[in-house]
C-alpha cells in the first residue's frame, strides 16, 4: 500500500541544513498497522508528510498504492500534531470540513449522523455547536480526529493523535481505531511518544534514529488482536516488547551525533534490520 | 486578569456616549479657537455658524448627502467585486501578481484630481465617472488587504486543506479568504473613508448635485460656512459608514473579536 | 447618450437634445444661459437644452471636443492659445465679452491701488490662466517690468482667501470676482480692480464654443443656439437683478446679491460704451490683432494659428 | 506538493523582469488603443509622446520629482512617528479609542483639496504645508492598521506576556507591535501611495515646483503630455517607493514571509 | 504557598455556559510537587491559569505566598499546554524572553550562560539561531520548558510540559526536573496525562472528576526519591498506585453527567476528599 525507497529529506535554512530524513525504505501492506516511534525531532512528523504528498522529498521515491505520490490524495487522511482547526467553524463544521470538500461525496445527510456518531464516540457530545476556543486541548484533539475519520479513509496518516488525551479516552479511542482498522482493513501509520501504545496497537512498530531519522530496527508484533491498553491479559508480553523497544530507542548509534548542521550526504550509514521475533 | 472591566468599558452605552463627548470636545476647541485666536470666518467658521447653516436648509443639504452616499456606496460595492476578485489572483499565482501588482500601483499612483476632467470626457456627465472615480479612489486598500490577509494564512491551515485535496478555489473561499476577512474588513474601512472623497473629487467636474458641487458651488457665492457644513456633513457620513463596516464586522466575524 | 446625434436627433416633444456647459462653475456672471432657458428661447429655437457647469476653459474646450457636450464658454484667450499648442476640433462662434475680463485684483491697504504699484509684490494665480499669460501684455501697456513681479500658483478656489489674509498682495481674477472678493474679506476694505481691457483693449473676453464638424455640417443649428443664447444674454444685460433671481430658481446656492453685482460689472463687458455692433459681434482683424500680442508676448509661436483656425465667422452674430 | 517551482516563480531575475514585462504589455495596450481607436493626443497622448516630452527636458523634470519625493517622504515618516503611537493608546485604551476615533475618522474624511489653502495661509509657502498635507493624507491607514494589526495578537501570546508580568510598554514593543508588524506594512503600503497624492495636491497650492506644479501648469497650457509625463513619473516614484517597502519588510521580516 | 478556597469557574458562551470547575479546595505547600490528572476538559489547565493569576475565579479565593492573586506574579512561571513561542525570535531569544522582560533580574551574560546551558540540556544545542517555525513539535515544547525554567522561579505551574516528548526525554527531563525542586526547593504543580508520570513526579497527586471539574482525591505518593519513570525500583509501587488512579479515573460520580450546558449553580455536590494512604 505504501512504499518508501531510499527517501530522504533534508531542510535548508538560513542557519544551515537539517538532515531531517536518511535513507528510508519501508513498505507497508495494505490493512496493516504502523506505528513509528523515534526520539523528538528525529523526523516522524517529516515522513508523514512525505507519505501524505505535502512535502515532495529531497531524494527517494514515495508510492502509495502503486502510485508514485505527487500530491495528496482522497484516499489518505492525514491528522496532524497539532489541532489544526478552522477557528470560524464549529465543532459540528470543522468534522464534516472533509465532507464538504469532497463534492462527490455522496449524501451529506448520512455524513451528519456519521459526524454526530463521532463527536459522541469521543464526548464531545453538547459541544457540537461551540467555537475551538471554547475547548480544551485535549478536546481540539478530538476533534481533528473525528475530521480525520469522518470519510472512512483506505490510508490514516496519524501524528501523536492522543498525546493530549487522558489515560482513559486514550484506551477507548485506540480500542475504536483497531475496531475501525479490523472492519474496514484501513493501513494506518500511526505516531506516538507512547512505546506501550505503539506496541498496543501495532503490527509492526518501526524505530527511528534520532536526527537525522534512519531506521534503526523493525519490530513485528505478535500479540493477537484485539487489545487493550490499561490493564490486560497480554500485560506481560507487551512490558516485555516496551522495554526491548526502550532500550532501542536509548541505544547510541556509531553514527550519532549532532547534525543540525551537517549535510546528509556526509553520512550514508544504514541501520535498517527486519526484526521479526 | 482580562475580565475585570469597569462600565466605561463594556457598556454599549458608552459606546455612543464616549465618541459623542470627543465629538463635543473638538468643537468646543475649534470653538475656542475661532474665538482666541479671532480666525476670519471666511478661513474657518465658527462651528455654531456651520450648525446654523446646516439647519438654514436641512432638507437640500440631506438630499446633496444621499447623492454622494450613493455614489460611495455603489463605488464601494463596485471597488469590493473587483478588487477581491484581482487579489485571489494575485495570491494564486506568483507570475501574475508580478505582472499585475505594478500596474494596480501605477493606476493608484495617480492623482485623481487630474483625471476627473478625463472620466467626465470618456464617460459624459451621468452617475458613471462618479462611481467610477470613487472606484480609482478606493480599490487598492481592498486589494492590498485582501492579498496580504490571505498570504498570512497560517502553514498549517493551508496544509490541511492541501492534505484534504481541497482545489484551489476551495483553498480559497473556505480557508484564505476567510481567514483574510478581519484584515479585509481593515482594508474596507480604509477604503471606505477614500469612497467618501472619491466622490466628492468627482463631484468637482461636471456634476449638478452632491456635496462636491455644494463646496464648488459655496466658492461661487464665497460662502465658506456652506462649504464647512458639506465637508461636516461628509465627515459624519465618512463615520457613519465606517462604523456601519465595524458593526457587520462584529455581526460577520465573531470568531475573530479584538484582544486586547 | 453622447456623440455626434446628441445635437441632431429629436426627442419626444420634437425638440433636439443639446448640452451647454458654462466656463467655470455656476457663478452669477453665468446667467444668461439659464435667462435663455426660463424664458423659452432654447425652446422657441427648437431645443432641450441641459446646462452643466464646466470647470476651465480648456476642460470646457476638451469636452466639447470629445463630444461630451455640444456647446460651451471659455475665455477667448485661453482659447486660442489653447488651440495654438493642440488642434482640438472646436471652433468660436461668437463672444460673450467684447472685453477682457482678466484683472489682477487687491485689497485697500495691501500696497496696491494702480498699476504702478505693481513691481516687487506678489501675485496669487492659477499657473497658465489668462491673466498670467497675458501680464507681459499689460506690463508693457502700462509701462512696468512684468519680470519685477512674482506670480505664485494657487487654484482659483483658494485665491480669495490668500488675498484676505494678505499672503499675497494681489490675485489674478475675473473683473466680475469683485463683489465676491468683497464678500469673502470680513474686514470689508475696499477692492482695487486692475482690469487688463482698460489698458489692452483688443482682448476679447468669454467666447461660445461648439465642435468643427457641428458648425461645419449643421451650421443653421449653431446659428439658431448662438441667437437664442445671446438674448438671453441680452436680457441680463438689461436687468441684471432680474437674471440673477432666475439663476437662483435654478441653482439655489447663488448668492442673490453677489450676482447681481458681478452682473452689473458685466455689462459694460459685454456692451462696452462707444460698441455698436452686434451682440456677440467678432472681427477678423480682432482676432488676428490678438493672435499677434499672444505672438509678441511669446504665449504661442509665430504663426501657429490664423484666425480661421479658431473662429468661423460665417457663423458669428450680423447685426 | 509546495516547493516545486518554475524560474518564473521562484528567481529573482523574473521578479524583476515579470513587472517590466507587464509594464511593456500596458504600454503596448495604451499605445495600441490611442492608434485602433484614433484617440485623440488631447484625450490620451501615445505612450511615445510621453516619454519624448520626458526625454525633452528630463533634468527639469527629474529635478520636480525629487522635490515631490522628498516632501512624500518627509510627511510619510512624520505619519509613521504620529500615527502608530496614535495606534498604540486607541489599543492600550477602549475609552480613549472611543474618544479619538471618530475624531481621526472625520480628520481623515474632510475632502483635502478643500483645505489645501488653508494649510497655506497658516503655514506659509516653505516646506511645512506640502508636508502636513501628506501627513494628512497618509496617517490614516497607518493608524488603523497598526491597530488593528496588534488588537489580533493571539491570546495565546498576549497571555505568555502577562505571565511573565510584562509591563503594558513591553507588552506592546516585544509583541503585539513585532506581531502587527505585517499588518502595518500592509497601511504602510497603502499609504506611500497617498503620501504621493498628497505631495501632488500640495503642490497645486503656493508651489513653484514638484510634480504637482507641472500638473497644474500643463493644465492651463492644455500640454496634455507635458501632464502624462509628470503623472507618469508619480507613478513610477510610486511604484519604487511601495517596492522600497516592499524590500524593507522582506529584510525585516524574514519570520513572517509569505505562504502561498 | 498556593491556596485554593472554594474555587469555581464558570464560562459564558453564545452557546450555553460551561461550569469548568466547581468548589476546589487545595493548599499546595512550599516545595511542593503536586500534580492534577483529569479526563480532558475537566478544567486542569483552567485550574492553573487560575493560579497563575491570568483568570480571576467566578467563585472563590486564590492565594499565593499569602496574598490574594490579583495578576501575575513574578516568582511564578507557567508553562503553556501550547508552545506560545513567539515566531519572531530565535530559540535561543524565546528562552531569554522572561529575562528580558524583567529588567532587574540581574547580570544578563549569566542568564545567557544558563540559556545556553537548558537549551543543551533538552537536547537543542546546535538550534539555538533558528525559527520556532523549523522546529518539530516536541522541539517547541522543550523550548518552551527552557523558558519556563530560566528564571528559577519560586512556583512554576506546567501544563502538560513533556505531552510532546519521547520516552527518553521525558525520563531526563522529569529527573531534571525533580532535581531542581530538589535543589531549589520549587513548589510545582503539574498537569500531565501520564499515570506514571504523575506518580513518579508527584508529592501528592490531585485527581479530578470530568467536567465540571471537581476533586475527586487528593493521593499521597510515599515512594523515596529520587525515582525514574523508566525502569526503575520503585516499579511495583508506581504500577500499584497507578492501577488505583486509573480506577479512579474511571469511577462513575453519581453526580456526573452531561454538563455542557448546565449552570454551576443547578448543582453543588461536593466529592473533594483527601486520602492519604
Ligand atoms: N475560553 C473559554 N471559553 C469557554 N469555555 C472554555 C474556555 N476555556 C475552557 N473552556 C471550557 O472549560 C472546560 C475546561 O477546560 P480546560 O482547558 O481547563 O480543560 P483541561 O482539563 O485542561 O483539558 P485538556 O486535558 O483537554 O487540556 C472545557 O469544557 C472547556 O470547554
Ligand atoms: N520547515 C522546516 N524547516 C526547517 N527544518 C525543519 C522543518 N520542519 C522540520 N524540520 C526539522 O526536521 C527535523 C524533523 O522534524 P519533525 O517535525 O519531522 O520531527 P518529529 O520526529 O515529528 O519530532 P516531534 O516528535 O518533536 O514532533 C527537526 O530537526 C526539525 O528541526
Ligand atoms: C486621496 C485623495 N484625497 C483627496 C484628493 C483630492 N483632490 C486633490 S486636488 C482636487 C481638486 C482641485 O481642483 C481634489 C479633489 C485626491 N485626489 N486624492
Ligand atoms: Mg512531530
Ligand atoms: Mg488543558
Amino acid at each position: 500500500m505504501i512504499r518508501l525507497d531510499g527517501v530522504g529529506q533534508v531542510f535548508d535554512g538560513r542557519e544551515g541544513r537539517v538532515t531531517a530524513l536518511e535513507e528510508i525504505d519501508l513498505h507497508v501492506r495494505g490493512g496493516e498497522f504502523v506505528t513509528l516511534i523515534g526520539r523528538s525531532g528525529c523526523g516522524k512528523s517529516t515522513l508523514l508528510r512525505l507519505i501524505a504528498g505535502l512535502l515532495p522529498p529531497t531524494s527517494g521515491a514515495v508510492r502509495v498504492a502503486g502510485e508514485p505520490v505527487t500530491g495528496p490524495r482522497r484516499d489518505v487522511s492525514f491528522m496532524f500534531q497539532r489541532p489544526a482547526l478552522l477557528p470560524w467553524r464549529s465543532v459540528l463544521s470543522n468534522v464534516m470540513l472533509p465532507v464538504e470538500i469532497d463534492k462527490g461525496a455522496g449524501s451529506k445527510a448520512s455524513y451528519r449522523d456519521r459526524a454526530h456518531e463521532l463527536i459522541e464516540l469521543v464526548g464531545l457530545q453538547g459541544f457540537e455547536r461551540r467555537l475551538p476556543h471554547e475547548l480544551s486541548g485535549g478536546m481540539q484533539q478530538r476533534v481533528s480526529l473525528c475530521r480525520s475519520l469522518i470519510r472512512d479513509p483506505q490510508v490514516m496518516l496519524m501524528d501523536e493523535p492522543f498525546s493530549a488525551l487522558d489515560a482513559l479516552t486514550r484506551t477507548e479511542l485506540s480500542e475504536e481505531l483497531q475496531r475501525i482498522k479490523m472492519e474496514l482493513s484501513t493501513t494506518i501509520v500511526f505516531v506516538t511518544h507512547s512505546i506501550e501504545e505503539a506496541v498496543v496497537l501495532a503490527d509492526r512498530v518501526v524505530v527511528l534514529t534520532p536526527r537525522p531519522g534512519r531506521m534503526r530496527e523493525v519490530v513485528e508484533i505478535g500479540i493477537p488482536r484485539p487489545r487493550s491498553l490499561g490493564q490486560n491479559a497480554h500485560l506481560t508480553e507487551v512490558a516485555e516488547i516496551s522495554g526491548r523497544l526502550h532500550a532501542l530507542l536509548a541505544q547510541k548509534d556509531s553514527a550519532e551525533k549532532d547534525s543540525a548542521r551537517k549535510d546528509s550526504a556526509e553520512t550514508d550509514v544504514r541501520a535498517v534490520q527486519d526484526v521479526r521475533p | 486578569m482580562t475580565n475585570r472591566r469597569s462600565w466605561l468599558t463594556s457598556s454599549p452605552v458608552s459606546a455612543v456616549v464616549l465618541p459623542i463627548v470627543g465629538l463635543l470636545a473638538v468643537m468646543g476647541l475649534w470653538w475656542g479657537a475661532t474665538v482666541v485666536f479671532a480666525i476670519e470666518p471666511f478661513l474657518l467658521p465658527s462651528p455654531w455658524a456651520v450648525l446654523q447653516k446646516f439647519f438654514e436648509q436641512p432638507g437640500q443639504l440631506l438630499s446633496e448627502t444621499g447623492t454622494s452616499l450613493l455614489e460611495t456606496i455603489e463605488g464601494f460595492l463596485l471597488a469590493i467585486v473587483i478588487g477581491v476578485p484581482i487579489a485571489l489572483v494575485i495570491v494564486r499565482s506568483v507570475i501574475l501578481e508580478r505582472l499585475v501588482y505594478p500596474l494596480l500601483l501605477m493606476v493608484n499612483a495617480i492623482p485623481k484630481v487630474a483625471v476627473a476632467p478625463l472620466l467626465v470626457i470618456w464617460m459624459g456627465f451621468g452617475q458613471w465617472p462618479k462611481v467610477v472615480m470613487v472606484l480609482l479612489l478606493c480599490f487598492f486598500p481592498i486589494v492590498i488587504s485582501t492579498a496580504e490577509g490571505m498570504k498570512s494564512t497560517p502553514t498549517e491551515l493551508v496544509e490541511l486543506m492541501r492534505s484534504l485535496k481541497a482545489s484551489r478555489a476551495q483553498e480559497f473561499f473556505k480557508l484564505r479568504l476567510r481567514y483574510a476577512m478581519p484584515q479585509i474588513f481593515t482594508g474596507f474601512k480604509v477604503a471606505i473613508s477614500l469612497a467618501v472623497i472619491g466622490s466628492v473629487i468627482s463631484e468637482f467636474v461636471g456634476a449638478t448635485k452632491g456635496l462636491g458641487y455644494v463646496i464648488q458651488q459655496s466658492g461661487a457665492s464665497a460662502d465658506t460656512t456652506l462649504a464647512f457644513a458639506a465637508i461636516m456633513l461628509l465627515s459624519v457620513m465618512s463615520v457613519v459608514l465606517f462604523y456601519g463596516l465595524a458593526l457587520l464586522e462584529h455581526l460577520l466575524l465573531p470568531w475573530a473579536q479584538e484582544k486586547r | 447618450g453622447g456623440g455626434d446625434n446628441k445635437a441632431s436627433s429629436g426627442g419626444d416633444s420634437g425638440l433636439q437634445k443639446v448640452s451647454y456647459l458654462t466656463s467655470f462653475n455656476t457663478f452669477g456672471r453665468e446667467a444668461y444661459a439659464y435667462v435663455a432657458l426660463e424664458k423659452g428661447y432654447f425652446k422657441d429655437a427648437g431645443f432641450d437644452v441641459k446646462i452643466s457647469p464646466g470647470s476651465g476653459t480648456v476642460d470646457v474646450m476638451k469636452l466639447v471636443a470629445g463630444g461630451q457636450a455640444d456647446y460651451g464658454i471659455g475665455d477667448f484667450t485661453a482659447f486660442a492659445i489653447t488651440l495654438a499648442k493642440q488642434k482640438l476640433p472646436v471652433t468660436s462662434v461668437g463672444m460673450i465679452h467684447q472685453r477682457s475680463m482678466a484683472a489682477i485684483m487687491s485689497l485697500d491697504g495691501l500696497g496696491i491701488s494702480g498699476p504702478q504699484d505693481l513691481p516687487g509684490k506678489t501675485i496669487g494665480d492659477q499657473p497658465g490662466s489668462t491673466n498670467t499669460v497675458m501680464f507681459p501684455v499689460y506690463a508693457k501697456a502700462v509701462g512696468i517690468d512684468p519680470k519685477s513681479v512674482t506670480f505664485l500658483p494657487s487654484p482659483p478656489p483658494g485665491l480669495p482667501a490668500l488675498l484676505a489674509s494678505g499672503k499675497v498682495q494681489g490675485i489674478g481674477q475675473f473683473v466680475v470676482g469683485e463683489p465676491l472678493i468683497a464678500k469673502a474679506d470680513s474686514k470689508h476694505r475696499k477692492v482695487i480692480t486692475l482690469p487688463y481691457g482698460d489698458k489692452v483693449p483688443d482682448l476679447y473676453g468669454n467666447t461660445i464654443i461648439t465642435r468643427s464638424d457641428l458648425a461645419k455640417d449643421h451650421p443653421d443649428q449653431v446659428k439658431k443656439f448662438t441667437n437664442a443664447l445671446l438674448k438671453g444674454l441680452q436680457d441680463t444685460v438689461n436687468d441684471p437683478a432680474g437674471a440673477a433671481a432666475i439663476m437662483k430658481k435654478y441653482v439655489p446656492n447663488v448668492d442673490l446679491d453677489v450676482a447681481t453685482k458681478e452682473l452689473q460689472i458685466m455689462q459694460k463687458y459685454v456692451k462696452p460704451d462707444g460698441f455698436n455692433g452686434p451682440l456677440g459681434d467678432v472681427t477678423q482683424a480682432r482676432v488676428q490683432k490678438i493672435i499677434s500680442l499672444l505672438e509678441e508676448s511669446q504665449a504661442i509661436g509665430k504663426g501657429s494659428i490664423t484666425p480661421d483656425d479658431i473662429v468661423t465667422m460665417s457663423l458669428a452674430p450680423k447685426s
